[in-house]
């Protein structure tokens, strides 16, 4: 259990010293949050309705595109041949490498979210349940992200590969996340059902993620 | 004294411990007379006492666009004439410009929410100003990323003036945005009418804020040249337990 | 000095105005103190720039 | 404690880099592993530490701990050296001593490799020799029965080199085993030697 530990906090402080990528994540998000109005108009009324999946899919983005670095870093600096060589079965290496990642770049997402609903000039009632989905969807986003991340080493190409290779499996989270949401704020359908399954959603990818994730590692190093 | 003899970090330093105590007191002077102005000038006839809000707003945009003009200037410093101090003034005014600029969207939404009823609404003027704050963080991830300070410097000024440039573009794209889409529901945020009574704290907050920017980025540049003297330092104790 | 209907967006305002300035002096204090001891105990341990004389340590 | 292996092959990209190696090793001897680069030295060494699957042939540990593979018993001293340069050079070697190791002596190995008044210095700041000899001080700072060495005297200098060839003779007496790939003679007087590629 120590190694773990010493893996997470090792993870989290490497993220949050110059040069890590902790608040990049909420920047994009940020970013393309504020886009949006330049493309679709100044128009509230319609900003309010669009706003919840306008930061679903900023949020999607932003955490997927982070986890580009998850393995590649370590792959390269020999520190990822050490990992598998440690007591800690590589799969709760892996979660605990994802847990620092979903702490240093998705929660930033989840706290900057109301604020980018200001932008989007949602009521406070529904940014609040708009974090909330966030809050329960963005494991999923991050242990389907891993998955991506493995085979994005194994493969030794990044970036956009990942986007592509992991954005269908997100699909149902991206559905369940936007329609909890806005079954909160417009709601004929119970805010209950949707948001329940998104959370069914996290807690499977949370076991499936890390052991994909350990199999593409082991099978694919040379 | 030519702009040369401030290129010596240590003299630059002696001076600067000199200068602050009394930009500091300057500073706390304006703020104390502007204060007792702003509060005591009288309200705008239409928008009543929430005016007082712009004795704050208008500032901090001035100041935000301040940052970003001091940082151009230092990005020819850098870039053109090669002055080791240009880097530093740059990287210490990128903090302190986005924090005014945040400020300036801080109290343009407070002011709004009295009158728009929303705290946010897409004026032309507040856009720009919110893309200029976004700039100011693509710098500094910038510098956050960049380790090695000189790699950093160049990277950083050659944004800095890319943004400069594109500034006033984004600003008429901005507008003419506004305008295509003129929502019947947003009171074009007119700027109110200046009556002298208003006029005077304005510029005195203005001037105090500019003395807090000037304190603030003489000690953050004294900071910046402090933390790389102790990264000097720390590559000659690297090579010293090396032999 | 009546603030009017709308008090207390004039007060968040000042008020955010003030903790911004105060986060700034915060920053530029922490920031110089720390600065200053990693600089006291790099000389400490006999490291000296090149430009001054190079005492052995 | 005996560590062998029985006609090991590595087929990689459908060209066989190396087939029918053989060896067994003892508590307290050691292998160098020698031959032109491209002869599958460090392959031969990934595939010991488990990071590497074997084509063919048979891998064993015996009356090491029962229940742990040879990877979770074994250093393995790559070309990278698996540091982090925005941690400093204690930060570094106390994580992999807290990951590989139950209870690491982060301290006693720094004075080893002659690092100790260096700990608080950001690894970014280090020269490639400093950063060989802070990764070979994970080898002191954990115990583990076998290390894997794949050119471990690139990029130090001569004392540091002795300093090396110093920790792997302790290593061995206390019982351990050593299996190094190098070019030429590493300071490893009494080991046997196995040329790969020799066709």
């Amino acid at each position: 259990m120590k190694e773990l530990a010493a893996l997470l906090m090792r993870d989290i402080k490497l993220a949050v010293r110059a040069g890590g990528g902790a608040l990049i994540g909420a920047l994009f998000f940020l970013i393309v949050a504020t886009l949006l109005p330049f493309a679709i108009g100044p128009d509230l009324a319609l900003l309010a309705r669009i706003g919840p999946a306008m930061l679903w899919i900023g949020a999607l983005l932003a955490s997927l595109l982070a986890l580009d670095r998850l393995f590649a870093t370590d792959y390269e600096d020999g520190s990822l041949d050490l990992i598998m060589m440690g007591r800690a079965p590589l799969e709760f290496a892996i979660l605990a490498k994802a847990l620092a990642h979903w702490l240093t770049t998705a929660l930033p997402l989840v706290v900057v979210a109301p604020l980018l609903g200001l932008l989007l000039n949602m009521e406070f009632q529904s940014m609040t349940f708009v974090a909330l989905t966030l809050l329960a969807g963005t494991p999923a986003l991050t242990c389907i992200g891993l998955i991506g991340a493995a085979l994005a080493v194994t493969l030794r190409r990044g970036g956009l590969l990942l986007a592509v290779l992991v954005l269908p499996l997100t699909i149902p989270v991206l559905i369940f996340g936007v329609a909890a949401s806005n079954a909160a704020i417009a709601g004929p359908v119970p805010f209950g059902p949707p948001f329940t399954i998104l959370c069914a959603l996290s807690l499977a990818s949370i076991v499936i993620g890390p052991f994909a994730a350990a199999a593409a590692l082991r099978h694919g190093l040379e | 004294m030519a702009l040369i003899d401030l290129a010596n970090p240590s003299r630059f330093l002696a001076l600067a411990g000199r200068a602050l105590p009394w930009l500091a007191f300057a500073t706390a002077l304006a703020f104390g007379v502007g204060l007792v102005m702003a509060f005591n000038a009288p309200d705008d006839y239409q928008q009543g006492a929430t005016v007082k809000i712009m004795f704050l707003h208008v500032p901090a945009a001035w100041l935000g666009m301040f940052g970003w003009t001091l940082m151009s200037l230092s990005a020819f410093g850098t870039l053109v004439w090669r002055h080791p101090l240009a880097d530093v003034a740059a990287k210490a005014a990128v903090p302190i410009g986005a924090a005014f600029t945040l400020l300036c969207l801080v109290t343009g939404s407070l002011w709004g929410r009295p009158m728009w009823g929303t705290s946010w609404v897409w004026d032309a003027r507040l856009t720009s100003v919110l893309v200029l704050f976004l700039m100011y963080l693509g710098v500094m991830a910038l510098y956050r990323t960049a380790e090695d300070p000189a790699r950093g410097a160049r990277a950083a000024a050659i944004l800095t003036l890319v943004g400069a440039i594109n500034l006033p573009i984004i600003k008429f794209s901005v507008d003419w945005w506004n305008t295509l889409h003129q929502p019947a529901s947003v009171i074009r945020l007119g700027a109110p009418a200046i009556h002298p009574a208003i006029l005077t704290p304005l510029l005195v907050m203005a001037l105090a804020f500019l003395l807090l920017f000037l304190t603030l980025h003489l000690a953050a540049m004294r900071n910046e040249i402090l933390r790389r003297r102790v990264r000097t330092l720390r590559l000659i104790q690297a090579d010293e337990s090396h032999a | 000095m009546n603030l009017g209907a709308h008090a207390g967006f004039i007060v968040a305002a000042y008020a955010a105005a003030a903790a911004m300035v105060g986060v700034l002096i915060l920053w530029v204090a922490l920031d110089y103190r720390a600065q200053r001891r990693s600089l006291d105990e790099l000389e400490q341990r006999g490291i000296t720039r090149r430009s001054q004389t190079k005492e052995t340590p | 404690m005996r560590l062998w292996a029985e006609n090991l092959a590595c087929v990689r990209g459908g060209r066989e880099v190396f087939a029918g190696v053989s060896f067994a090793l003892g508590s307290g001897e050691a292998l160098l592993v020698t031959g032109r680069n491209g002869a599958g030295k460090s392959s031969l060494l990934r595939m010991v530490a488990g990071l590497l699957r074997r084509s063919a042939g048979s891998l064993g540990l015996d009356a090491g701990e029962a229940d742990h593979s040879i990877a979770e018993q074994a250093h393995y001293l790559g070309h990278q050296d698996a540091l982090k340069p925005s941690l400093s050079v204690l930060e570094n070697l106390s994580f992999w001593g807290a990951y590989l190791g139950a209870s690491p002596a982060s301290g006693k190995a720094l004075d080893a490799v002659g690092l100790r008044d260096l700990s608080g210095l950001p690894a970014a700041y280090l020269s490639a020799g400093q950063r060989r000899r802070l990764s070979i001080a994970r080898l002191v700072a954990v115990k583990r029965p076998i290390w894997l060495l794949d050119e471990p005297t690139s990029a130090l200098d001569s004392p540091a080199q002795s300093q090396l060839a110093e920790l792997m003779r302790g290593h061995l007496h206390g019982g351990g085993i050593i299996v190094a790939a190098a070019h030429g003679p590493i300071g490893l007087e009494r080991a046997r030697e196995l040329k790969l590629g020799a066709a």
